[in-house]
């Protein structure tokens, strides 16, 4: 193991026993209320970029993968009642096909069309479930949670912990990915891929891996929505929301880096949340949308790149 | 009619990578000039000073037409191209989604090639018959040597009266480089065009050239009068005339 | 002709034919190239020379014809898989990848292509040794998109040389290239050739060609007009008219 | 239960709805298709359109379509000015200027559907006239005037920006400069205002279309969301940037849209016509009258 | 003042603090502005009076939930763990209401709902309280069903959006028809967001159906009386509307105009005789002038007088029991009969009026372009429930239409 990955490693795992120790010691629901909707934009960001940013393929059907997560779980809980860890991992499951399928009708399409044909898909799939009766159909469906897994002693509290798994479960994925040959090859099948083919870069298998792997990270990362919500309904799973916000924050973080999405979805959840309960009213969209404008602008490449000219200003002025 | 070229002492730079020094060249009305030098010397940069497309930091880029002056460093490109100034750029740079009549016709965007527009077409097809065989061809799917012709078209498309070709030769068949040459040579000879052209096929160059320039690492290095002493000259005879046959 | 005859073709094309639309831009193309061949591929602009490396290369889909490689027909296989099994090129209008320093450019080639299984030490070393012969050492880290045009071209070829590879079909590599500049390049491809690779060279520079080639083929509207040593084509009659000029 | 009349009905429907659809999305055929600019916010200016329509409309009783042209050349300028801040922010510091293009312009698109709320309210507006709420009687069918209008004004936007896309000197070098802004720039054009222009033709088209969109139904502040997806399916579909392609791919999906509606289950319309369009893709990835080189 | 006096001063002042979320942007926000226009109007005047508990201010806790049901979890989580509200009120809605009604439930707290569609039906809270005038789920199409069989319907079409609520009364419609053997001859649900719908209609006048139940959101309604008025819709049609959401603001009704005639639709409250009770006059005296200002539905005759009813509602509870202990107050609201302005109310043990108070009317004599006609009585008949009752139903539409 290189440095660098010892030190991620211990990162991760103290987070996550911050994370536990959090859940056992604060008594007040709401940060994990909070946190749990902030941790889930993490993972959808990370997942997100790994097709988005290290790829260059737009996917602007985040909301479909995040909503085909909720409902593969509500179905698991209607018809088996299936517990939290076989509803994530049949979302992945779910996501993991979804993937595969969607990068197999996408194989040819390039640039913009990818992204349209992901919106299409979107429509596609929530009009599917809005007809599907079994689920609920438009009008939606209530669902019970099951009681409380020891040692939480609050279901919402395991949800936050359980997300916060899956958080460094796909920030690890991410991670290893940029600094594999898997990464190399996709930024240069992103760059150019014919050339990537000539290269001996099998660009398809790769395009279908990496929308594999988004895909199961994006449905899990859905699937435990269901049982925090104990609601579902098409409208609110398949929000447009999910994929401009998800997308938003990559950007806003910088796709450059693994760690781009997670400080970009940290900030600009954080503000989400805050907004909510501060502002919180049209003026709420209006600044999301400047902020979005503002971020897009003055930092182009992400506040990843700006961390990185800041640095490299530094260094050069050292020099 | 009266034009001619003199640029002064230029200087010109990407950030860090210097790519002109203190260049210095002159072209006459009706002269055809060479610009000799290996790649990554500056011929380009040096085309797109002259074209307004890179800023030169220092230096005068002046262009003298009927008595008047223009200093072409401080217009921008679309008004050196009112001027009468057209180039033919290195890599082409067609409008490949463009058919190549289209491309054609944005050549002649510049308002004083739009009455002209007819006569120049045929002279364009004259000179290329391919693209009058080819016009509704999509330029980005024709074979690299009819895009470098149809390149060569869209100049002349702009009636210009100075035309910068930046390496045309390049990519083309044998045949065909010293048909372009020729036809060059003819644009210069017939439309009394004064033309600029930085090429390395060194004896296709002289065929057309009256003199030319070498340029190495940014600095006009050799300034020859006539063909005969530049083909004298030593540096011509190591990187132009040493291996070939 | 050489001793290499007696061994099968390494790459063996029958009756390839491809279309755009209704314009034929490869009629019924056949040849067979030779292991550690050098072949100069020459004809007139548009006369299906990039065609031809296209489909062998797998760029484009061929319709009737076969392309057998080292005995096998690749006809139906992607381009990464012809270039793992070794068919490397370089395009003649540069396709670098933008994001990337020239070192990473080749990595990417050293990381996919090349089968040995060799440590990254090794990868770094053999990219560096690479750079170095087309002279691009000094630019190892620089961006690919700071490259002038025929640095850019150079990097084309390094990439392919990455890539290990049998056959490398190098596509008007020396464009815009002084003589002296053209020398380099061809002793570095007489060099790769005296390695056992064989070297498909697209060219419009005569000396090069002439050089360069043990056989060299012309096209002309898609059709093979000559084929043989090159000082026969060169004195054939049809190439004289469509491509010299002379 | 299979009538030949209704699959008339909603064929005849069907084309006319069509032609709505190509009607919005027509000025995004130009930013989008020729410029590249991923102008998201296309539809949230389509109904700011509207709303400055309705205004006109409810305020001194001018005709939406009147009101419609009226608009033009405010939204032409609105156009320039807004490509400008695109240009100043974006492209003119290069690379990846699409996707984050993207974000910006849903940023615009947010701050454009709370201006419409705090001036004008969260409830849906109309406009009248005497072409609303009646039909031409045609047989046994009735096609609404609106629809009508729909077509009427679809067509003669087609046929104006592909005549003025293929005949005029500007025309083509809008559809140049997004393929090689330099070598524009040594035809004697300046790619930033040609672009700034194309950007104003395609929001001046802008304001026709919204006053379309608010006679054929009624418009609410985030009307904008529902075009998203449809506007730029049919520009994807047509195959970036044709203008008669993008005609053809709005009717087809508004005739599909409608045989769905009618003939068998309403609820599927929407999957039905966007597998349509995926489907579109899958077999021609450059859309249907893309020209790819 | 003496130290005792400052204290009982500083206990007055506390104010009690009511915590909600409404939808403010997002498709629900036209509904959820006027909703809390009636709640705040609701505030000031108690708080004019005085405020309750012996001079505690009322103080509202807002936040906007998008119209989504994904904000509403951490929302009221906020309100109840971290603003420690005294009391909860829901969204307007029921999709925003849905993933709270576990959440109260288990911790035990009065939710007073605002206008939502049988969300507690399977969660089964007792404390919850809904405002809005339901009823019992099928009342509402047990009573445009009634008016259509009276006036000789005998087939039925349903063309219901395929949202939520509407489906919702989709599926209480088709269980009360297929009760009463009323053939359904045409039965579809279209999707959100469509533009045009002309060839629905065409389709749904092909099946020939004399009673048409529709149940659309406010952004179709227009849309599909428009097709109606253009393509026409046969004259075996006795009754058309029933649940069409939309029709109750004033901006769309001022627009449509004279193509509501004859239209018989769902609606909450109307300028009817019947209709006024204590302080209604009042309300919307103050509602108007507040409604301009902040460009709100100007009539908010559909959701913001229940909104003040919300408060009336609580505040009868808080003042009968003398605390805010919500157990006590859930007692008292369900076993009492409590005065509002949109009348008297009582509630059945899951939290829904015992009796429907949803009327139907039907549009009458409207013109276009006008806004005041609205209110004055006569415009909008109510046909149902009969104790309301202002007028006849005139069939078949065609002929109401005129
Ligand atoms: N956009 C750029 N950014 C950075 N450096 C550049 C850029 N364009 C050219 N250069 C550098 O400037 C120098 C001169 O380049 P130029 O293109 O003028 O050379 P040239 O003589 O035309 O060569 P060639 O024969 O290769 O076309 C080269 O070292 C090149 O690497
Ligand atoms: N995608 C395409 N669509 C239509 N025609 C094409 C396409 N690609 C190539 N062609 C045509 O096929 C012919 C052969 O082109 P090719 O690029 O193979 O020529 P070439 O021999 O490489 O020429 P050069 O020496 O100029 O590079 C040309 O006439 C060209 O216009
Ligand atoms: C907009 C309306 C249809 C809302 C409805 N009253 C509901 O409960 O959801
Ligand atoms: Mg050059
Ligand atoms: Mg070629």
């Amino acid at each position: 193991m290189t440095r660098n990955s010892i030190a991620f490693w211990t990162g991760s795992t103290v987070f996550l026993v911050a994370v536990f120790v959090m859940t056992q010691v604060v008594g007040n629901q709401y940060p994990f209320f909070a946190g749990y909707v902030i941790l889930q934009f993490i993972a959808l960001a990370v997942a997100w970029s790994i097709l988005g940013g290290y790829a260059g393929y737009v996917n602007f059907g985040t909301s479909a993968f995040f909503g085909v997560g909720v409902y593969a779980a509500v179905f698991l809980v209607k018809a088996f009642g299936a517990p939290l860890p076989l509803q994530i991992l049949a979302g992945a499951a779910i996501g993991a096909l979804m993937g595969f399928a969607l990068g197999l009708l996408t194989l040819r399409m390039q640039g913009i069309f990818f992204s349209i044909a992901t919106i299409a898909l979107t429509i596609i799939i929530e009009t599917t479930i809005t007809n599907w009766r079994y689920v609920g159909g438009a009008a939606g469906i209530q669902i019970q949670r099951p009681a409380v897994t020891a040692p939480f002693d609050n279901y919402v509290q395991m949800l936050f912990f359980v997300q916060a798994l899956l958080v460094v479960l796909a920030v690890a994925i991410s991670r290893y990915i940029q600094n594999s040959w898997i990464g190399r090859g996709l930024q240069a099948l992103r760059d150019d891929e014919l050339a990537a083919e000539c290269t001996g870069v099998p660009t398809l298998r790769l395009k279908l891996l990496a929308c594999v792997i988004s895909g199961a990270l994006m449905c899990a990362v859905g699937a435990p929505a269901a049982m925090y919500l104990q609601y579902a309904d098409p409208a609110s799973a398949f929000n447009l929301n999910y994929s401009v916000t998800t997308l938003a924050m990559s950007l806003i973080g910088g796709t450059a880096h693994w760690s781009g999405p997670i400080i970009g979805a940290i900030l600009l959840g954080t503000t989400q949340q805050l907004l909510t309960v501060t502002i919180s009213s049209e003026v709420n969209v209006l600044v999301l949308g400047l902020m979005l404008v503002l971020f897009v602008v003055g930092a182009p490449e992400g506040i990843i790149g700006l961390i990185r000219k800041l640095r490299g200003d530094r260094k050069e002025g050292e020099v | 009619m009266a034009l001619s070229l003199a640029i002064n002492d230029l200087d010109a730079d990407y950030g860090a990578v210097k790519a002109l020094r203190g260049a210095s060249l002159r072209v006459e009305a009706g002269e055809t000039v060479a610009l000799l030098g290996t790649n990554g010397n500056g011929k380009s940069t040096l085309m797109k000073c002259i074209a307004g497309l890179v800023r030169p930091q220092r230096g005068a880029i002046s262009l003298t037409i009927d008595g008047a002056a223009h200093d072409l460093s401080r217009l921008s490109t679309e008004d050196i191209v009112e001027l009468g100034v057209a180039m033919v750029p290195e890599g082409r740079r067609l409008f490949p989604r463009l058919t190549v009549l289209e491309n054609l016709m944005l050549g002649a965007f510049r308002k004083a090639a739009r009455r002209s527009i007819d006569r120049n077409l045929a002279i364009v097809f004259e000179a290329f018959p391919v693209l009058k065989e080819r016009q509704a061809q999509l330029a980005g799917t024709m074979s690299g040597g009819q895009q470098q012709m149809l390149a060569i078209g869209r100049a002349l498309m702009s009636s210009p009266r100075l035309l910068l070709v930046d390496e045309p030769s390049v990519g083309l068949s044998p045949l065909l480089v010293s048909q372009t040459i020729t036809k060059i040579g003819e644009l210069n000879q017939n439309l009394g065009l004064t033309v600029l052209m930085a090429e390395q096929n060194f004896n296709q160059a002289i065929r057309i050239a009256s003199r030319g320039y070498i340029i190495v690492h940014g600095e006009i290095v050799v300034a020859a009068a006539s063909v005969d002493e530049l083909r004298g000259n030593d540096i011509v005879k190591r990187l132009y005339l040493g291996g070939a046959t | 002709m050489t001793l290499s005859d007696t061994r099968s073709p390494l790459l063996r094309i029958s009756s390839l034919t491809k279309r755009f639309g209704g314009f034929t831009a490869l009629h019924d193309v056949s040849v067979d190239i030779r292991p550690g061949e050098r072949f100069g591929l020459i004809g007139p602009n548009g006369s299906g020379k990039t065609t031809l490396i296209n489909c062998i290369s797998g760029a484009f889909r061929t319709e009737p014809g076969t392309v057998l490689f080292r005995d096998e027909d690749i006809a139906l296989l992607q381009p990464h898989v012809r270039t793992r099994r070794g068919i490397a090129r370089s395009f003649q209008i540069p396709r670098p990848f933008r994001s990337m320093t020239v070192a990473e450019n080749l990595m990417v080639a050293l990381d996919f292509a090349a089968h040995e299984h060799v440590s990254a030490a090794q990868r770094r070393d053999s990219m560096m040794s690479i750079l170095d012969q087309m002279g691009l050492g000094p630019k190892a880290n620089v961006s690919a998109t700071q490259l002038s045009q025929v640095e850019l071209r150079k990097m084309e070829l390094a990439r392919a040389m990455a890539t290990h590879p049998k056959l490398l079909i190098s596509d008007e590599a020396m464009a815009g290239l002084s003589s002296s500049e053209v020398d380099e390049v061809l002793d570095l491809l007489l060099s790769l050739a005296s390695r056992d690779i064989t070297i498909i060279m697209i060219e419009h520079i005569m000396q090069a060609v002439m050089r360069f080639s043990e056989r060299v083929m012309c096209l002309d509207a898609g059709r093979i007009i000559a084929i043989g040593s090159p000082s026969e084509v060169m004195a054939d009659q049809r190439v004289q008219e469509a491509y010299l000029g002379t | 239960m299979f009538s030949f009349d209704l699959l008339l009905d909603a064929v005849v429907i069907g084309v006319l709805l069509g032609c709505f659809y190509g009607a919005v999305s027509l000025g995004l055929s130009v930013s989008f298709g020729l410029l590249d600019v991923p102008h998201v916010a296309h539809p949230a200016f389509l109904v700011l359109a509207s709303y400055a329509v309705y205004f006109l409309n409810e305020h001194y009783a001018v005709d939406p379509l009147v009101a419609g042209l009226l608009i033009t050349p405010v939204f032409f300028l609105l156009g320039l000015v807004a490509y400008r801040l695109y240009y100043e922010t974006f492209e003119k510091r290069g690379s990846d200027a699409a996707v984050r293009g993207i974000a910006f312009f849903f940023g615009v698109a947010f701050i454009i559907e709370v201006l419409i709320i705090l001036q004008f309210g969260v409830d849906q507006r109309s406009v009248t006239a005497d072409y609303i709420g009646r039909a031409w009687r045609l047989g046994d069918i009735r096609i609404p005037y609106r629809l009508l209008v729909a077509f009427a004004v679809a067509t003669a936007l087609t046929v104006l920006l592909t005549l003025y896309l293929s005949r005029t000197f500007m025309g083509r070098a809008i559809r140049a400069v997004a393929q090689d802004q330099e070598a524009l720039r040594l035809m004697g054009a300046n790619p930033i205002k040609i672009k700034q222009w194309a950007f104003g033709i395609a929001t001046a088209v802008l304001g026709i279309a919204g006053a379309l969109l608010i006679i054929v139904a009624p418009v609410d502040p985030t009307l904008d969301r529902a075009y998203i997806g449809r506007t730029f399916c049919v520009v994807v579909m047509a195959g970036l940037g044709s203008m008669g392609g993008t005609l053809v791919a709005a009717i087809i999906l508004g005739v599909a849209e409608t045989i769905v509606l009618t003939m068998f289950g309403a609820s599927w319309a929407p999957a039905i016509s966007f597998a349509m369009l995926l489907g579109v893709l899958a077999v021609r990835p450059q859309g249907l009258f893309g020209r790819r080189s | 003042a003496t130290p005792l006096g400052a204290k009982l001063v500083r206990a007055q002042q506390t104010p009690i603090r009511i915590g909600m979320s409404m939808p403010q942007t997002g498709g629900l926000a036209g509904g959820g502005k006027a909703s809390l226009l009636g709640i705040e109007i609701w505030r000031d005047d108690v708080n004019a009076k005085g405020g309750l508990l012996g001079g505690r201010k009322i103080e509202l806790v807002v936040y906007d939930d998008k119209s989504s049901a994904s904000e509403t979890p951490a929302i009221y989580s906020k309100l109840i763990d971290v603003d420690k509200v005294d009391l909860l009120f829901a969204p307007y809605a029921t999709v925003p209401t849905a993933p709270i009604m576990p959440m109260v439930k288990q911790r035990g707290l009065l939710l007073m709902g605002n206008f939502s569609f049988q969300v507690n039906s399977k969660v089964g809270h007792d404390m919850w309280f809904n405002n809005a005038p339901w009823g019992p789920a099928d009342s509402w199409a047990t009573s445009f069903l009634d008016i259509g069989q009276r006036a000789g319907g005998k087939s039925m079409a349903l063309l219901a959006a395929d949202q939520e609520f509407a489906q919702n009364l989709a599926k209480t419609a088709r269980e009360v028809a297929a009760k009463r053997n009323l053939p359904m001859v045409f039965d579809q649900a279209y999707p959100p967001n469509t533009v045009e719908f002309s060839s629905i209609i065409r389709a749904l006048k092909a099946a020939k159906p004399d009673i048409v139940y529709i149940a659309s959101y406010p952004p179709d309604s227009a849309g599909i009386l428009r097709a109606v008025n253009e393509i026409g819709i046969g004259d075996n049609v006795k009754v058309f509307g029933g649940g069409m959401v939309g029709l109750q603001f004033g901006a769309v009704m001022e627009n449509m105009g004279s193509l509501l005639n004859g239209v018989v639709n769902y609606n909450t409250w109307l300028p009817e005789k019947s209709m006024y009770f204590e302080g209604t006059k009042e309300f919307f005296d103050k509602y108007t002038k507040r409604a301009v200002e902040a460009k709100i539905d100007p009539l908010g005759y559909y959701l913001a007088p229940f909104g003040y009813a919300s408060g009336q509602l609580i505040a009868q509870a808080i003042n009968a029991v003398g605390s805010l202990e919500q157990k006590a107050l859930a007692k008292y609201l369900r076993e009492n009969t409590h005065k509002t302005i949109v009348g008297p109310i009582a509630f059945s043990p899951d939290g829904e009026r015992k009796e429907t108070a949803v009327l139907q009317a039907q549009f009458r004599g409207v013109v276009d372009k006008n806004m005041e006609q609205f209110r004055s009585s006569g415009k909008q008949v109510i046909l149902f429930p009969e104790n309301l009752k202002s007028g006849e139903l005139i069939a078949p539409f065609e002929a109401a239409r005129k």
